[in-house]
C-alpha cells in the first residue's frame, strides 16, 4: 500500500461520502418499504396529502357554498356523497377537509414536539432542579386526561384551530419530553460522549455534533407517532364542542354534525370518520414503519 | 312501554335543580309541570283562564293597582297538606325575597302589599298601574308548600319537591332519570299512567334511537329536522305533534357608539340582504312561521304595518353605500357553542351577507362566554332566541327600553321614544289602546332595526303511537308535556 | 435501604405532583372566561342578582385568597357546593362515580384481557397471521375516533340490529357496547406492549434456562414469563388511566349514561367551578394514587426494588 | 532515570448513590514517567476507569492532585483544558459503544484535529486522517463508512486513530481490547506497541487481564477496591510479586498450558462493595496472612527496591 | 474405546434474516465422550451457542434446521417432537448452562422456587424431602450458607454466586450431559478460578460429561479433555486438549493458539491472523477459511475440505493436510 495521499482519489471518495449519506437515508428507506403495513400507510397518507394540495381541482364545488333547499340529500350523481345540513356538497367539504386535518395535525405535533423536545433536552441534558421541575410539571400534567384538560384549556382561550393546536399541544408535549429526555440520559452517559469530551469538544458541540443528531430519529418517529394522537384529539374536541369552529370543514365537526343526522344520514358522519381513520390508520403504520426502519435493532427477528 | 302503566320521556339536558323559584330550563319546567299546578292558565284564545288553575277566579280593580285571588279548595300538596292562600302568598314572597336568588325577582317588585283576606283569598296590591303584571309574574305556574318548606329547608326542598300536581316526586338519579309518581289524591284529571320517567339523553342522536326502538315513549321539544326527518320516515311507529312556540329568533346587533352596527343604515342593510326564507329551510323546513315583528301575528299587538324588510340586494348595497361601505366590511357574527339551529343560520347569514361585500366571520363560543361577550359589546352581531309569556306580550318589546336589564344583553338599544312608548303600554289600561302601541313601538324599533325577527317556531313532540295524547294539548298556551294526566296508552 | 423506605420515598414523590395538580386545577377554570354566576342565572340575570351570588360563592375574593380556601376546604374533604345543583359537590360526584367506575372499570378489564391474551398469542405466533392480524386490528381501533365508534356501535348494534338497549345504563345488556368501545380502543395499548414484552422476555436467558431444565413451556409462559410482563403491564395500567377516563367521558356521553364524566362535561360548558374543579381533581389525584399503587404493587412482584430502593 | 510525566497524589473520586457513598478511589498515588507503558490490573468494579476519567479530568476528583508534567491539573481553567486534551488522549473499551453512530470515521477523526487547530483546511484534513488510517492498517475508503459499517477491530482502530490524531503525549487505555477477539486483539495490541515506538508516546493500560498486561507493560500496577495495592517493574511484580493479593490473583488466572499443574486457588469470596470497604487494609477479609494490624490500620504504599511499591504490612 | 454420549452430524443451521439467510452452521460434527470435559472454542459468531442450543432444539423462532442428526445415544434428537424433546431429553438427560449469569436465573423468583422446579420434576423425593435436596445442590457447588441463600432472589447475589446457582439447577436435573455455554466470561479472574475449581471437583465426582464453549483457550486446557475447534460455522479441527496446544493441525488453530496471551507471552510473538471472521451471510465458498489462510491453494477456494481423521481423537477438515 503506498503511503503518498493521493488528494484528488481521496476527494473523489468524498463524494461518494455523501452520496453514502444518502445511501445510509436509503437504506433505512429500504427497511422501511419491506414493511407492507407502512406502505400502505404511506400510500394512505400520499392521497390525503395529494387531496389537500389538489382538492379545488378534485370537485366543481365550493366546500363554502351552502344550499338550504337541498340539504342532507342522498347520495347522487351530482352529490356523490350527497349533502350536508347545510346542503353544501359532502364530498368537496372532506376533502377540503384534509387540509384543515393535516394542518391541524402537523402543527399540534410541531408546537408539542417543540415544546416537548426542547424541555426534554432540557432537563435531560441540565439535569438537577431543572430536570426535576421539568419532570414534576410533566407528573402533574399527566395526571389529567388529555381531552378533559384541553377542552379545559379551549374554553380559556376560546376556540379555533390555533387554540385547538395549543390546547393539546399543551399537555401533548410531555410525551415528546419523557421521550426526549429518557434518550438524551442514555445518550449522555454513553462513551461517545465521554470520548467526545476527552478530545477536547466543548458542551455546545457535544450538543449539537454527538446528542441533537442522535435524539433527532427519536424525534421524528415521536412526530409520526403522535400525529394520531393529534388528529384523534382534534377531531374529539370539536366532537365536544370546542374544537375548530364551522364553517371550516374539519372531518371532526362534520362527524360529530352528522351525528345528529345519524339515522336519516348516515353516510355524513360514517364518510368524515372514515376520512379520519383512513388518515390516522395511515399515520399509525407510517409510524409503526418508521420505528422499526430507524432502529435496526427492534425489527421483528 | 312495554309497561302500560309508565310513560319514558326523553329530554336532553339534565334538570339542575328542582327549585320553581330559581330554574331557567325548559327541561326543570317540564319536571315541575307535572309536580305542581299551574297558579293561573292560559285559554285556546290567549286569554287568562282559571280552568285548570289552583285559582278558581281573579278579579283587577278599575285601576289595575289591585288584583284579588280566590284560590281553589280541597287541593292537596303531595304530602297530604292543603294548599291554601297561605301558600300562595309565600310563593310570591319567595319569589320577591332577593337572598334566594329568583332572577325572576324583578318581576314581582312591583308588589306592594300581599294580603291573607282570608284562608283561601289573597289581594295583592301594586304600586302603580302595571298591565303586564300578571303576564310576567304569574308565578310560573307553581305554587309552593309553605309548610312543607319552612320545615325542610329549601335545600330539602331541591332534593324532594313536592306539589300539588298530578305526579309525585319519587327519585332523581343524577345523570340518569327522574322518576314521577301518580298522585293518588289529585284534585283535577286522575292521570291514566302511573310513572313518569324523564331520562336524560345529552345525545340528541342516542335519544332519537332510543325513540325509534321504543326505549323511550316521548320527546318534547324536538329538533325540527329530526322530527321532520321522524315523520317522513314510514313505518317508524312514532306519532307527531306540533305547536307554535311563543318563542322569537332574531339576530341582534351591538349598537353601541364603536360598533360599526350603531349605524341603522348598515342594521337596513344587513336586514335586506337576510333571506328569512332560505333561513326557515334550512333549519325548520315547515317547522317556523317568518316573524315579520316582535308580537306573534295570531296576537291583535302584531304590527301589520312594520316593515318586515323583504329581501332586497339592491337596497341593502346602496344602504351600505350611503353609510360609507360600498364595499361592505369585515365583521363577526356570534352563536352559542352546541345550539346547532343557530349555528347553522348563521353560516347561512355568512353566505347572504357576503353577497353585499359584507364579510363576516362564524364565531362560536360557549354559552357561558356567549353571554359574556354578547352582554359586553363584544359581538358585533348574534344570533339570540327569546321567549317570553302571553296573552301580554310586553315580554317582546320590553328589552328595546333602554332602562330594561334585558338591553345590554341585546346589544343595547336607545331610542326615548321607544321608552316612552313601553311605559305607556304598562299604565294603559284599555286594550285595544295597548295594541295600539304595541304596534307604533314595533313600527319604531323594525324601521330601526333594532334588531332583526327572523321567525316563530312550530315545536315538535314525537312520541310512541300506542300513547294518546288528546287533540286539545297541542295548543301554545298547552303545550302535551305539562298535562301528562291526560295522556294514556291505547 | 428497606421496603418501607422505598415506599415512604414514592409517597413523598407524590406530594408535590399533588400540590401541582391542586394549582392546575384551581387555575384553568379561573382563567376561563365566562362567569359562573351569570350561567347559572341565565341571560336574565341582574347586575344585584350576580353581585349576591358571587359573594355567596366567595368568587369575589382575590384568587390566591379563593385557592387558599379552596385547598383548606379539599383538605377537609369539602369539595363546595355545584351552583348548578345547590348540591355538595362529594354528594353529586358519589351519586355518579359507580356508573363510571363500572364503565372505566368493565372497559380496562375488556382491554386488558384481550389486548394481553390477544400479545401473548402474537407474540407467541411471532409473524403468523395471527401477529399480523393482531398488530393490524389494534392499529384499526386506536385509529378511530371513540366518538365515533360509539355512534357507529350504537347504530349498528342498537337501532340496526336491536341487539342492546340504547341509551341510559339499564342493565347488564347496556353495559356491554360502552365496556366494548373503552375496551376495543384501550386494547391496543396492552396487545402492543404485550407482545414486545413477551417478545422481549421470551429472549430472556432465563426462559431458555427454565425450558432447558425441562419445564414445561406452557409452563414456562405462563409462570415465568408471564409474572415478568405483569410489571410493564401494571406501569401501562395506570399509564392508560387518564386516557380510559377521558375515553369514559365521551362514551357517557353518546350513550347518555349519567356518570361522573357527563357530569364534568356538562359542568365545564356550564362554568360550575366547584364540580369541575372537584371532578377534575378527583381523577387527577385517582390517577396520581394508581401510578403510586402502580408502584407499589410492582414492588411486590418485583424483589429487585425492595433492596435497590428503586427500579433497575 | 526519565521524567516524570504524570504524578497523583491521593487522589479520591466519591460518588453519591442511593445506597450510600461510593468510594470508587480512594486515594491512589501514582507516578508515569515519560515513555513508559504502564499497565494496571484489578477486578472488576476496583476503580480502574474512574482512575483514569478522573486524571483526564473528565470527573471532578473529589480530593487530591494530578500533577501533568509537573502542573496540578486543577489549576487548569475551563479555557485551557483543552491544552490538557491535546496532551492525553483516551482510547475507551467498547470500540462499538465509544464511537458516535451518527459520525462517519472522517467526522471523527477530524473533530480533534479540527478542535486543536491541526489541520484547518479539508486537503490537510484529508492528508492527515488519511495518513492515521494508513497507520492503522486502513484504507481511505474507510473514511465514508459510519460506525456500524466497521467491524469491532475496525471500530477499535478508529479509536486509536482518534486518540492518535491530536499527538498527546500520554494515551490512556481503558482495556482497548476486552470486547475483541483474539486473533483482533492482536493486531491492536501491534498497531499500538508500533505507535507508541514511532512516537515516543507513554501508554496507560488499564485491564482486569493480567494476561494483556503482562505483554503490554513495562511498570505493572495492581489495584484493589479503589487503592493500589503493589506497583513495580512488569518482571519484577510477575515473578514475584509481593502482596497477597497480587500473589492469588497471579495464581487464580488459568494458564493455557495443558502441562501446568493446576493449583488450588486461594482467594476465596469476592471484591467487597466500595460503598462500606471493611476497615483497615480493605484486602484484609480475604488476606491469608491477615493479623490484627491488618484489621485496624491502612497499610501505606511503601517503597522498596528497585522502585517497586507495596501497600502491605508484611513489608 | 469410551462411550460416545453425544454425535453431532452433518449439522446444519440457517437462521430467517432480513438481510438474507445466516448459515450459521454448515456440517458441524463432533462428538462427546461420556465422563469427558469436550471444549467448543472459536471467535464470536462462528456458531458455538447455536450448536449448544440445537442440541436441546432451543433456538430461536427464525432458525431452520436444515439437516444433519443429533445422536443422544441411540435417539436422534432432531426426530423428537417438542413434547418428547421437553419431557425425556430437556433437564432430564441434557441440561444446559447459558452464558450471562444474571440473565439466567428469573429476577421474579427465589433460588428456592427455580431449583424447586427442577427438584421436582427429576428427583422422586416426597414434597417433605425437596427442601433437602435443593440444600444438597447448592451445598455441591461449594456455596456457603446455602440455607440462607435459597430464600433470596438473584439480584441479591453475586454474578459467581448465580453462576453457580445456575450449575447446581442445571445439576439438580441429573443430566447425563451438560452443556456450558462460556459459563466463566462474565467473570472474574478470581471468580472464575473459583468456579473453575468447582466444577473440576464435579468431574470428578459426579462423572459428569460437558460440552463447554468457550472462546478462552486458558480455560480449556485447565479444564477440557477434548476439543473442537470451530470456524466460522464448521469444525475446523477436533482434537485432545494436549494437541490443542503442542499440535494444533489445523492452520486457523495454530494461529489462534498463538495468538492468545499467555500461550504467547511477548507481543513480537503473538500470531496475528489477517483479515476478519467472514460474514454468515455470504459465507467464502470452498474452505472458510481460506481467504484468511496463508497456507491456501487452488483448491481450498472451490471445495470445501472434508474432515478426516489424523490420528485417533484427532480429525482436521483442511485440503493440505
Ligand atoms: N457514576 C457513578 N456513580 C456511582 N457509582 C459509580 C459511578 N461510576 C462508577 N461507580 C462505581 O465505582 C466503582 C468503580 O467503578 P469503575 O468503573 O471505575 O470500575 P472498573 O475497575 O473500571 O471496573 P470494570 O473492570 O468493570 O470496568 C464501581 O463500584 C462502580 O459501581
Ligand atoms: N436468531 C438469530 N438470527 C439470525 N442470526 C443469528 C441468530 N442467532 C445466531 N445468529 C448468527 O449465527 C451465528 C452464530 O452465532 P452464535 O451465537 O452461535 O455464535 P457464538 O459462536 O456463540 O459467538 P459468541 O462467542 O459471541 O457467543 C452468528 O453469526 C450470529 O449472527
Ligand atoms: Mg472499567
Ligand atoms: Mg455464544
Amino acid at each position: 500500500m503506498n503511503t503518498a495521499v493521493n488528494i484528488e482519489n481521496i476527494e473523489k471518495e468524498i463524494k461518494e461520502l455523501k452520496q453514502k449519506r444518502t445511501s445510509q437515508l436509503f437504506l433505512t428507506w429500504l427497511r422501511f418499504k419491506r414493511n407492507r403495513l407502512s406502505m400502505v400507510g404511506l400510500s394512505f397518507v400520499l392521497v390525503i396529502i395529494f387531496i389537500a394540495i389538489f382538492a379545488p381541482l378534485l370537485t366543481p364545488y365550493d366546500p363554502y357554498d351552502t344550499n338550504p333547499f337541498r340539504r342532507l340529500e342522498n347520495p347522487s350523481r351530482e352529490h356523490l356523497l350527497g349533502t350536508d345540513e347545510l346542503g353544501r356538497d359532502l364530498l368537496t367539504r372532506l376533502l377540503y377537509g384534509s387540509r384543515i386535518a393535516l394542518q391541524v395535525g402537523i402543527l399540534i405535533v410541531l408546537f408539542e414536539g417543540f415544546i416537548g423536545i426542547t424541555l426534554g433536552l432540557l432537563a435531560g441534558y441540565l439535569g438537577r432542579w431543572v430536570d426535576e421541575i421539568i419532570m414534576r410539571l410533566v407528573d402533574i400534567l399527566r395526571s389529567f386526561p388529555v381531552i378533559i384538560l384541553a377542552m379545559a384549556i379551549a374554553g380559556i382561550m376560546g376556540q379555533g384551530l390555533y387554540n385547538v393546536v395549543i390546547a393539546i399541544g399543551l399537555v401533548g408535549w410531555t410525551t415528546y419530553a419523557r421521550m426526549v429526555r429518557g434518550k438524551i440520559l442514555s445518550i449522555k452517559e454513553s462513551e461517545f460522549v465521554e470520548a467526545a469530551f476527552s478530545i477536547g469538544e466543548s458542551t455546545p458541540s457535544v450538543i449539537l455534533r454527538y446528542i441533537l443528531p442522535n435524539v433527532l430519529p427519536t424525534a421524528v418517529i415521536m412526530i409520526c407517532i403522535m400525529m394520531p394522537t393529534a388528529l384523534i384529539a382534534s377531531a374529539t374536541l370539536s366532537f365536544l364542542g370546542v374544537g375548530v369552529q364551522p364553517p371550516l370543514p374539519c372531518w371532526g365537526s362534520i362527524a360529530a354534525a352528522g351525528r345528529d343526522y345519524i339515522t336519516r344520514a348516515p353516510w355524513i358522519s360514517t364518510s368524515a370518520g372514515f376520512f379520519i381513520m383512513f388518515t390516522v390508520l395511515g399515520f399509525n403504520f407510517i409510524g409503526d414503519g418508521l420505528r422499526d426502519a430507524f432502529d435496526p435493532t427492534s425489527k421483528r427477528n | 312501554a312495554g309497561d302500560d302503566s309508565e310513560v319514558r320521556i326523553a329530554v336532553q339536558v339534565e334538570p339542575s335543580k328542582l327549585n320553581p323559584i330559581t330554574y331557567q330550563d325548559t327541561e326543570t319546567g317540564f319536571v315541575l309541570g307535572s309536580i305542581c299546578d299551574p297558579l293561573i292558565t292560559v285559554d285556546e284564545d290567549g286569554s287568562f283562564s282559571p280552568n285548570n288553575a289552583i285559582i278558581e277566579r281573579f278579579s283587577v280593580e278599575e285601576d289595575g293597582t289591585v288584583i284579588t285571588f280566590v284560590i281553589r279548595r280541597g287541593i292537596k300538596f303531595h304530602n297530604g297538606d292543603p294548599l291554601t292562600a297561605h301558600d300562595v302568598k309565600f310563593t310570591y314572597e319567595s319569589f320577591m325575597d332577593e337572598n334566594l336568588g329568583s332572577p325572576h325577582h324583578r318581576y314581582y317588585t312591583g308588589i306592594e302589599d300581599i294580603e291573607l283576606v282570608g284562608d283561601y283569598i289573597l289581594r295583592l296590591t301594586l304600586e302603580e298601574t302595571d298591565v303586564t303584571f300578571l303576564t310576567l309574574a304569574r308565578i310560573r305556574g307553581h305554587v309552593l308548600p309553605k309548610n312543607y318548606i319552612e320545615e325542610v329547608g329549601w335545600d330539602g326542598y331541591e332534593r324532594h319537591p313536592i306539589g300539588s300536581g298530578p305526579y309525585k316526586f319519587v327519585e332523581h338519579v343524577p345523570g340518569s332519570r327522574i322518576v314521577l309518581e301518580k298522585f293518588d289524591d289529585y284534585w283535577g284529571q286522575e292521570p291514566s299512567i302511573d310513572r313518569v320517567e324523564f331520562r336524560f339523553y345529552p345525545e340528541l342522536s342516542t335519544a332519537i334511537m332510543a325513540l325509534r326502538t321504543g326505549a323511550v315513549d316521548f320527546m318534547p321539544e324536538m329538533p325540527a329536522d329530526e322530527f321532520m326527518d321522524l315523520e317522513a320516515t314510514p313505518g317508524s311507529g312514532l306519532a307527531f305533534g306540533t305547536y307554535q312556540k311563543m318563542e322569537d329568533h332574531r339576530i341582534c346587533f351591538n349598537k353601541r357608539e364603536d360598533s360599526i352596527f350603531n349605524d341603522a343604515r348598515i342594521r337596513q342593510a344587513v336586514a335586506y340582504a337576510i333571506d328569512v326564507n332560505e333561513l326557515i329551510a334550512l333549519t325548520r323546513g315547515e317547522m317556523a312561521v317568518p316573524a315579520r315583528g316582535r308580537v306573534p301575528s295570531f296576537h291583535p299587538a302584531f304590527a301589520e304595518e312594520a316593515n318586515a324588510y323583504e329581501l332586497n340586494l339592491e337596497k341593502a348595497r346602496q344602504l351600505l353605500e350611503e353609510a360609507g361601505y360600498p364595499d361592505g366590511f369585515e365583521t363577526e357574527i356570534f352563536a352559542p357553542a352546541g345550539y346547532r339551529e343557530r349555528i347553522q343560520e348563521v353560516q347561512q347569514i355568512q353566505v347572504q351577507l357576503a353577497k353585499i361585500g359584507i364579510k363576516a366571520e362564524v364565531v362560536t363560543v360557549e354559552w357561558g362566554t356567549y353571554l359574556d361577550v354578547t352582554a359586553d359589546g363584544e359581538a358585533p352581531m348574534f344570533r339570540e332566541r327569546w321567549s317570553a309569556g302571553v296573552p301580554e306580550p310586553i315580554g317582546f318589546v320590553e328589552s328595546w327600553h333602554s332602562q330594561s336589564s334585558w338591553n345590554p344583553i341585546f346589544g343595547v338599544y336607545n331610542n326615548p321614544k321607544v321608552d316612552e312608548l313601553i311605559d305607556e303600554i304598562r299604565r294603559t289600561i284599555d286594550d285595544n289602546e295597548r295594541w295600539k302601541l304595541y304596534h307604533q313601538v314595533q313600527e319604531i324599533a323594525m324601521d330601526d332595526v333594532a334588531d332583526y325577527p327572523l321567525y316563530w317556531p312550530l315545536v315538535g313532540d314525537v312520541y310512541n303511537e300506542n300513547l294518546h295524547i288528546p287533540e286539545e294539548l297541542w295548543d301554545p298556551f298547552k303545550i302535551p308535556i305539562y298535562y301528562i294526566n291526560h295522556w294514556s296508552f291505547k | 435501604m428497606g421496603k418501607s423506605g422505598y415506599v415512604v420515598r414514592r409517597l413523598l414523590r407524590t406530594i408535590p405532583i399533588v400540590i401541582g395538580v391542586t394549582l392546575v386545577t384551581f387555575l384553568i377554570l379561573h382563567f376561563t372566561p365566562g362567569d359562573p354566576v351569570r350561567i347559572m342565572l341565565g341571560p336574565y340575570a341582574t347586575q344585584e342578582n350576580i353581585a349576591i351570588l358571587k359573594e355567596q360563592y366567595g368568587l369575589d375574593h382575590p384568587l390566591h385568597i379563593q385557592y387558599i380556601t379552596w385547598l383548606g376546604n379539599i383538605l377537609q374533604g369539602e369539595f363546595g357546593t355545584s351552583i348548578r345543583y345547590n348540591r355538595p359537590v362529594l354528594e353529586l360526584v358519589q351519586d355518579r362515580v359507580g356508573i363510571t367506575l363500572m364503565l372505566t372499570l368493565s372497559g380496562l378489564f375488556i382491554s386488558v384481557t384481550l389486548g394481553s391474551v390477544l400479545g401473548i398469542f402474537a407474540a407467541l405466533r411471532q409473524n403468523s397471521w395471527l401477529d399480523y392480524l393482531c398488530t393490524f386490528q389494534a392499529m384499526f381501533w386506536i385509529s378511530i375516533p371513540g366518538f365515533w365508534l360509539a355512534i357507529i356501535f350504537l347504530y349498528i348494534f342498537g337501532l340496526q340490529l336491536r341487539w342492546v338497549p340504547i341509551g341510559g345504563l339499564t342493565g347488564f345488556s347496556s353495559v356491554i357496547l360502552p365496556a366494548l368501545v373503552i375496551g376495543l380502543q384501550e386494547e391496543a395499548w396492552f396487545a402492543r406492549p404485550m407482545r414486545a414484552e413477551m417478545l422481549g422476555v421470551l429472549n430472556e436467558g432465563y426462559i431458555s434456562a427454565a425450558r432447558a431444565k425441562g419445564v414445561k413451556y406452557i409452563r414456562v409462559v405462563g409462570i415465568h414469563a408471564l409474572r415478568n410482563v405483569m410489571i410493564p403491564m401494571i406501569t401501562m395500567l395506570a399509564l392508560r388511566l387518564p386516557w380510559v377516563i377521558a375515553g369514559s367521558v365521551v362514551v357517557e356521553v353518546v350513550f347518555a349514561w349519567g356518570g361522573m364524566g357527563s357530569l364534568l362535561v356538562n359542568s365545564v360548558l356550564a362554568r360550575d367551578f366547584p364540580v369541575v374543579q372537584g371532578i377534575l381533581l378527583i381523577i387527577a389525584i385517582t390517577v396520581v394514587l394508581a401510578n403510586l399503587l402502580a408502584d407499589l404493587v410492582y414492588s411486590l412482584i418485583d424483589p429487585r426494588i425492595r433492596v435497590e430502593g428503586g427500579k433497575k | 532515570m526519565t521524567d516524570i510525566l504524570l504524578e497523583t497524589q491521593g487522589l479520591k473520586k466519591y460518588f453519591n448513590s442511593p445506597a450510600g457513598e461510593v468510594k470508587a478511589v480512594d486515594g491512589v498515588d501514582l507516578i508515569i514517567r515519560q515513555g513508559q507503558s504502564f499497565g494496571l490490573v484489578g477486578e472488576s468494579g476496583c476503580g480502574k476507569s474512574t482512575l483514569i476519567r478522573t486524571i483526564l479530568r473528565l470527573l471532578e476528583p473529589t480530593e487530591g492532585k494530578v500533577f501533568f508534567k509537573g502542573r496540578d491539573i486543577n489549576s487548569y481553567r475551563k479555557n485551557e483544558l483543552l491544552k490538557l486534551r491535546k496532551e492525553m488522549a483516551m482510547v475507551f473499551q467498547d470500540p462499538h459503544l465509544s464511537l458516535n453512530p451518527r459520525m462517519t470515521v472522517f467526522d471523527t477523526i477530524s473533530r480533534p484535529l479540527k478542535i486543536h487547530g491541526l489541520a484547518r483546511k479539508k486537503q490537510e484534513l484529508l492528508v492527515q486522517i488519511v495518513e492515521l488510517l494508513h497507520t492503522m492498517g486502513m484504507q481511505a475508503e474507510h473514511m465514508v463508512r459510519f460506525p456500524h459499517e466497521l467491524s469491532g477491530g475496525q471500530k477499535q482502530r478508529i479509536g486509536v486513530a482518534r486518540a492518535l490524531a491530536v499527538e498527546p503525549d500520554i494515551i490512556f487505555l481503558d482495556e482497548p481490547t476486552s470486547a475483541l477477539d483474539v486473533s483482533v486483539q492482536t493486531k491492536i495490541l501491534k498497531l499500538l506497541e508500533k505507535a507508541r515506538q514511532e512516537r515516543n508516546l507513554t501508554f496507560f493500560f488499564i485491564s482486569h487481564d493480567i494476561n494483556m498486561i503482562r505483554v503490554v507493560a513495562d511498570v505493572m500496577g495492581v489495584m484493589y477496591l479503589g487503592k493500589i495495592v503493589e506497583i513495580g517493574p512488569k518482571e519484577l511484580l510477575l515473578s514475584d510479586p509481593l502482596h497477597p493479593y497480587t500473589q492469588g490473583l497471579f495464581q487464580a488466572v488459568p494458564e493455557p498450558d495443558p502441562d501446568k499443574i493446576i493449583q488450588e486457588v486461594q482467594l476465596e469470596g469476592e471484591v467487597p462493595s466500595p460503598i462500606n470497604p471493611p476497615p483497615g487494609c480493605n484486602f484484609n477479609p480475604r488476606c491469608p496472612f491477615v493479623w490484627d494490624l491488618c484489621k485496624e490500620v491502612e497499610p501505606m504504599l511503601k517503597e522498596l527496591e528497585d522502585e517497586r511499591r507495596v501497600a502491605c504490612h508484611k513489608y | 474405546m469410551e462411550e460416545i454420549i453425544l454425535k453431532i452430524e452433518d449439522l446444519k443451521v440457517a437462521f430467517d434474516t432480513e438481510e438474507g439467510d445466516v448459515e450459521a452452521l454448515d456440517g458441524v460434527e463432533l462428538e462427546v465422550k461420556k465422563g469427558t470435559f469436550h471444549g467448543l472454542i472459536g471467535e464470536t459468531g462462528c456458531g458455538k451457542s447455536v450448536t449448544g442450543k440445537t442440541v436441546l432444539r432451543l433456538l430461536d423462532n427464525n432458525a431452520r434446521i436444515k439437516g444433519g442428526r443429533i445422536h443422544y445415544g441411540n435417539i436422534d434428537l432432531l426426530k423428537l417432537t417438542e413434547k418428547q424433546m421437553e419431557k425425556q431429553i430437556r433437564g432430564n438427560e441434557i441440561a444446559m448452562i447459558f452464558q450471562d449469569p444474571g440473565s439466567s436465573l428469573n429476577p421474579l423468583f427465589t433460588i428456592k422456587y427455580q431449583i424447586e422446579e427442577a427438584v421436582s420434576m427429576y428427583s422422586n423425593l416426597p414434597r417433605n424431602k425437596w427442601n433437602q435436596a435443593i440444600l444438597e445442590a447448592l451445598q455441591r457447588v461449594k456455596l456457603p450458607d446455602a440455607a440462607n441463600l435459597m430464600h433470596r432472589y438473584p439480584h441479591q447475589l453475586s454474578g459467581g454466586m448465580k453462576q453457580r446457582v445456575m450449575i447446581a439447577m442445571m445439576l439438580a436435573c441429573q443430566p447425563q450431559l451438560l452443556i456450558a455455554d462460556e459459563p466463566t466470561t462474565a467473570l472474574d479472574v478470581s471468580i472464575q478460578a473459583q468456579f473453575i475449581k468447582v466444577l473440576r471437583d464435579l468431574k470428578e465426582n459426579l462423572n459428569l460429561t460437558v460440552l463447554y464453549i468457550t472462546h478462552d483457550l486458558a480455560v480449556i486446557s485447565e479444564l477440557c479433555d477434548y476439543v473442537s475447534v470451530m470456524y466460522a460455522g464448521r469444525i475446523a479441527e477436533n482434537l485432545t486438549t494436549r494437541d490443542l496446544f503442542k499440535n494444533p493441525q489445523h492452520p486457523y488453530t495454530d494461529k489462534l493458539v498463538h495468538s492468545v496471551l499467555g500461550v504467547t507471552t511477548t507481543l513480537e510473538a503473538l500470531e496475528e491472523i489477517p483479515g476478519s471472521v467472514p460474514r454468515l451471510i455470504n459465507p467464502p465458498a470452498g474452505c472458510r477459511f481460506h481467504p484468511r489462510c496463508q497456507e491456501a491453494i487452488a483448491i481450498c477456494s472451490k471445495e470445501a475440505p472434508p474432515l478426516q481423521e489424523l490420528a485417533p481423537n484427532h480429525t482436521v477438515a483442511c485440503h493440505r493436510r
